[in-house]
């Protein structure tokens, strides 16, 4: 834990200390200003008052804004906006504002090469030209210096790093109180109590079972829990001495199922039973994918299939496929759209979260389910903040409402 | 070198993930960029090891004649016209006529044709599963009946089960929709913490 | 096995070889038959807030899809908008998706051109419609929109100043036009809902393709005054202005397909009460 | 590159040919849906390859390296990195970019809480609840729905008693919310059907026109 703190600091002082020492900010100097050509009848001069740089972004947008006259705005037909990098350089017409706005979010470009480049922490000098109906326009004197900067830190996201930090610390203190010999109580889960039950079955009807991963990537959070319970399911199998079926989606989804079966074989003492071949790469189209899965189940007959992790359209597919084959079919995933037709076609299903707990039940450790308990605290906590918030909502006070909110 | 060394690097790479969310320096923005082309970037060397799978089922049915191997032939015949027309030089690669050609007239129709096939499943789903055994289906069948019978017809019944459908949809299956959607923000969050920390390994395997 | 029982064990491919025939005959003689589609009061408030509306009104219209959308949104676009050319309310349009614009600029051509057909008279640019171009960062643009659409819109998308387009003419932001209405494919409909409705409260309703619909009812009533979803909602505009093409074409498929799977779960039911069996199962 | 009318049909008439040995597959299993499936196993895996190789790893790799980005060599290293598994031996150096890649899903854990936990609140906030309009009654009766969906998920307390009961509240809003959604997806589902039929209808006409 120790050298992990010191790698975190060193990581925090990377980023934020060493941008701020880089990107030091240097004191503007004044600028001269020019006089505007007077020509008869001219409209009101506009007098640039500020430039903003938007907060809780990368920088490179400036608004800027002037004042002007109220009797002038119906002499005019509208503003041009004109930007330089120097007061006597060129300046370079930025874009329009209507007669009666008086303020111009100047967008430039992020990267240097864009003609629109618009740099972080350096001069820019803004005048603004009332074009007059009657032909005659006025400049307004050179507005400036202004910079845009990007911030170190979001503001507007504050609330999710306190959610994250509060619920961080949940699921370590829980943790590591189950480390130091705390119970901990879970419900039991009818879907969890049916893996073991599943494997049973197929050894009994000696047919095969069959996993899928679903079609996520290796990063997807929803297929590293079902690596987790795929550990249990291979450890079980190879126990009973049934046949696995892992057809996979993604090479690097893959590998890992090889590495977790093969260490579940391991730790069965069965190292000899396994082979590369139970866990296989069928192609990464996903309807090619699902007319190979289709075809494996109709021709090996498995006695259960498991399909965990992240499914898209093709849930229904496999499941009604499987269905027609008569096995146990236990589902689960945290695609939200796919859970009700595993709901209606499977025999257990894990809802969302539930793949989760399960991941954290099946898994080796079971301090794991210490997350749990953390969990159902943040759920406690979230709650009680419902209740507040559209209570207060409802009596017209928004202090909630707004506390919670993310200004993205 | 073969634990220790993975799981430094997974809370390294995982604690840079969570903190750049909430900084939106360019510099850190092009970190986070970059880091997504590695994942790119190994995914593609990781092909090999999909394609080497592949091959080496196919090949391994062909060879001990098991059942159905004849198929296994189409399968390899597909893999190599595919990635010898759209890798040699000079045969146009992505623009070759019998790549783009397999991918319009085979890979489409057939891919499209499996996404159809839901438009049975899901009619064979309902069938078996849209029965008042207990109150739960009941309840799944009711609110999935109206909302499809909504479709239909049916005279003066039409306006009240509109009403309801609508209702259906604006009430119990909002509030079912954020239950579950907050249940798995903190499910994934959660275990996305103890992947960080290394509490979750079991992806590494063991030994 | 009695007759009840076999309801209940119904092989599962007569479900199949029905739905099979019965959506292919619906399909190929979509022409010689039409449905009544059931309108909704979703729909229908869309379509009494234009009819409502007086010639001359405007609606700003934001086509904010792009073209692997195109043919389950383009219908109702069709629709309203050959609504609008009917009632002599102007569409000013704009697009939020950032490659929307050539689709827009064609779907506009066609449409116009239509209504000038159907209700002869002329449809022009700059008078009847008009198509202020894209702008990327959406959230931005539609809080800008709110003080004045200059703000980003300075001139149109053939790059002529608004104030020069008839159509533009003391127009200046939401509270010059009667509403707005987004057919979007995307999160633009969240951005509409929060920067738009909750900050500017113009009345705003949403089109949205048939996945996203379901997501959107719980706004109905506050932020938005209406939805259409999907292709059924297109085809019942379709049907209110009168107008039916190819969302309604769509239907006679649509409702047997459903009439289908209505009438194999009442089977199912009849046989399961009838038998007394206790399978099968849904799982949770 | 255009092909002739013979040439198109020839296309035409074998998309036509798998499209109907997919849909067999309704009947039950049989060799032409066996060879369309195989087909189209090998077809897939050679056409993603080819694509991701040319538009993935050329463009982030081949030619940054190329054009003096020397960093991009690192990941080239690290996906090489991968070949190990080949040997039984070395195999646990591919440890090294599947930890990398595992550690990516890090960003999980800001966006999970800002888009499943804040947007959700945020959202269930905005919605007009109050008293006096219907709309309020859903509004309020959308919230109960909500707290009791998330008491059924309570995984470190037993569905007993009252708690119990409210959870049981919990799963019957959930399964209303699941025929909604199932039911609703039928429309789309059988579009998706009816353009299949739209093709086989086309590739008739073109074979119509074709012979006569």
């Amino acid at each position: 834990m120790r050298y992990k703190c010191i790698i975190a600091a060193a990581v925090l002082f990377v980023g934020l200390i060493l941008p701020q020492a880089l990107f030091a900010q240097e004191d503007a100097e004044v600028p001269d200003s020019l006089l505007a050509e007077v020509q008869l009848e001219p409209p009101p001069q506009p007098v640039v008052t500020e430039g903003v740089d938007r907060p809780n972004d990368n920088g490179h947008k400036l608004t800027v804004k002037w004042k002007y006259p109220e009797e002038g705005v119906d002499l005019i037909e509208g503003f041009e906006v004109y930007r330089s990098m120097s007061p006597d350089g060129e300046f370079q017409l930025r874009g329009q504002s209507p007669a009666d706005y008086f303020e111009y979010f100047d967008i430039g470009g992020v990267d240097k090469s864009d003609p629109d480049y618009m740099a972080n922490d350096e001069d820019y000098y803004y005048k603004i030209v009332a074009i007059g109906k009657n032909g005659v326009s006025s400049e307004s004197e050179i507005g400036g210096p202004f910079q845009t900067s990007g911030q170190v830190f979001h503001t507007g996201k504050i609330p999710v790093l306190i959610g994250v930090v509060i619920f961080a610390f949940f699921t370590v203190y829980f943790i590591s109180s189950a480390k130091k010999g705390k119970e901990l109580y879970v419900r039991p889960l009818a879907g969890i109590e049916a893996v073991d039950e599943a494997v049973g079955r197929a050894t009994e009807m000696g047919k095969p079972i069959l996993y899928i991963l679903g079609i996520g990537t290796a990063a997807d959070i929803a297929t590293i829990a079902s690596f987790t319970i795929l550990g249990r399911v291979a450890k079980k199998v190879a126990e009973y001495q049934t046949d696995l079926i892992v057809p996979c989606y993604e090479p690097i989804v893959m590998s890992i199922a090889q590495d977790v079966v093969r260490s579940a074989y391991l730790e069965a003492g069965r190292p000899d039973q396994y082979n590369d071949d139970m866990v296989f790469f069928v192609t990464n189209a996903q309807f090619a994918y699902v007319a190979g899965v289709n075809g494996i189940m109709v021709r090996e007959r498995p006695a259960t299939n498991f399909y965990l992790g992240y499914f898209a359209a093709e849930s229904l597919i496999l499941a009604e496929t499987g269905n027609s084959i008569g096995a146990i079919q236990i589902a689960g995933t945290d695609q939200i759209t796919q859970i009700p037709f595993f709901v209606v076609a499977c025999d257990y299903t894990l809802i969302g979260e539930e793949l989760y707990a399960a991941s954290a039940y099946l898994g080796r450790d079971p301090l794991l389910l210490g997350s749990l308990k953390a969990e159902d605290w943040a759920k406690g906590i979230l709650m009680v903040v419902f209740l507040i918030g559209v209570l207060t909502v409802a009596f017209g006070w928004d202090g909630i409402r707004e506390l919670v909110r993310v200004n993205l | 070198m073969k634990r220790r060394v993975p799981l430094t690097i997974v809370f390294i790479v995982s604690l840079f993930m969570v903190i750049q969310y909430f900084v939106p320096l360019d510099s850190w923005a092009w970190m986070y960029q970059y880091l997504i082309d590695w994942t790119i970037i190994i995914g593609v060397f990781a092909l090999l090891l999909g394609i080497w799978s592949l091959l080496r089922v196919n090949y391994e049915k062909i060879q001990r004649k098991s059942e159905n191997w004849q198929y296994s032939i189409v399968t390899l015949l597909g893999l190599f016209i595919m990635i010898i027309v759209g890798f040699v030089p000079g045969w146009g690669n992505l623009e070759n006529y019998t790549y783009q050609h397999l991918f319009y007239y085979v890979l489409v129709p057939i891919q499209a044709t499996m996404f159809s096939l839901l438009a049975f499943f899901i009619a064979s789903a309902a069938f078996r599963a849209f029965r008042a055994r207990s109150a739960l289906a009941s309840l799944l069948l009711f609110s999935g009946l109206i909302i499809m019978i909504r479709f239909v017809p049916m005279g003066p019944l039409s306006e009240p089960i509109s009403e309801i459908a609508t209702w259906i949809l604006q009430v119990p299956n909002l509030a079912a929709k954020r239950a579950i959607i907050i249940g798995i923000g903190l499910g994934a969050a959660a275990t996305a913490l103890k992947i960080m920390l290394g509490i979750e390994r079991a992806y590494l395997g063991r030994d | 096995m009695n007759i009840f029982e076999k309801m209940v064990a119904l092989d599962r491919r007569w479900v199949f070889l029905f739905l099979f025939v019965v959506v292919s005959f619906a399909y190929f003689f979509r022409n010689s038959f039409s449905v009544d589609v059931v309108t909704t009061k979703e729909v229908e408030s869309i379509y009494d807030f234009i009819e409502g509306a007086e010639p001359g009104d405007k609606i700003l219209m934001s086509f904010d899809y792009d073209p692997s959308s195109l043919a389950e949104l383009h219908p109702m676009s069709r629709a309203i908008m050959l609504h609008c050319f009917r009632q002599g309310v102007q569409v000013i349009a704009v697009t939020l998706s950032q490659y929307g614009a050539g689709m827009v600029e064609e779907v506009l051509r066609d449409v116009s051109a239509e209504a000038a057909e159907l209700y002869g008279r002329e449809v022009s640019y700059g008078t009847d419609y008009c198509f202020i171009g894209y702008r990327p960062y959406p959230a931005f643009v539609i809080l800008g929109m709110g003080e004045n659409f200059r703000v980003f819109f300075p001139r149109d998308y053939y790059d002529t100043l608004l104030d020069d387009l008839p159509i533009m003419h003391r127009v200046r932001n939401y509270d010059d036009v009667k509403g707005v209405l987004s057919i979007t494919s995307g999160t633009t409909s969240d951005m509409w809902i929060i920067y738009g409705n909750a900050r500017y409260n113009m009345p705003l309703a949403l089109g949205v393709t048939g996945v996203m619909a379901t997501d959107y009812y719980p706004y109905l009533g506050n932020a938005l005054f209406g939805l259409i979803g999907g292709w059924k909602g297109a085809a019942e505009y379709e049907q209110l202005v009168d107008q039916p093409h190819d969302a309604n074409r769509g239907m006679p498929a649509q409702v047997a397909a459903h009439l289908t799977i209505v009438l194999f779960i009442i089977i199912g039911n009849i046989g399961y009460l009838m038998s007394g069996r206790k399978k099968p199962k849904i799982g949770v | 590159m255009e092909d002739g009318p013979t040439v198109e049909i020839i296309w035409t008439t074998l998309a036509a040919l798998l499209t109907v040995a997919t849909f067999s597959f309704l009947y039950k299993d049989n060799p032409f849906y066996k060879f369309a499936e195989h087909l189209v196993v090998g077809v897939g895996a050679g056409y993603f390859a080819v694509l991701l190789v040319l538009t993935s790893l050329k463009p982030k790799l081949y030619d940054p390296v190329l054009a003096g980005e020397w960093w991009y060599i690192i990941p080239g290293i690290l996906g090489a990195m991968m070949w190990f598994r080949f040997s039984r031996k070395l195999s646990w150096f591919s440890r090294y970019p599947i930890a990398f890649y595992i550690g990516t899903s890090g960003v999980a854990i800001p966006l999970y809480m800002y888009n499943n936990v804040f947007r959700q609140l945020s959202a269930t906030l905005d919605l007009s609840v109050g008293f006096g309009s219907l709309t309020a009654v859903w509004g309020i009766l959308i919230v109960i729905g909500i707290l009791t969906g998330l008491v059924y998920f309570f995984f470190s307390k037993e569905h007993k008693g009252a708690f119990g009961g409210v959870a049981k509240i919990g799963i019957y809003v959930l399964m209303m919310g699941f025929g909604a959604s199932f039911g609703y997806t039928v429309m789309a589902r059988v579009s998706l059907f009816v353009q299949r039929i739209a093709f086989l209808e086309s590739w008739g006409v073109m074979l119509k026109n074709y012979f006569s």
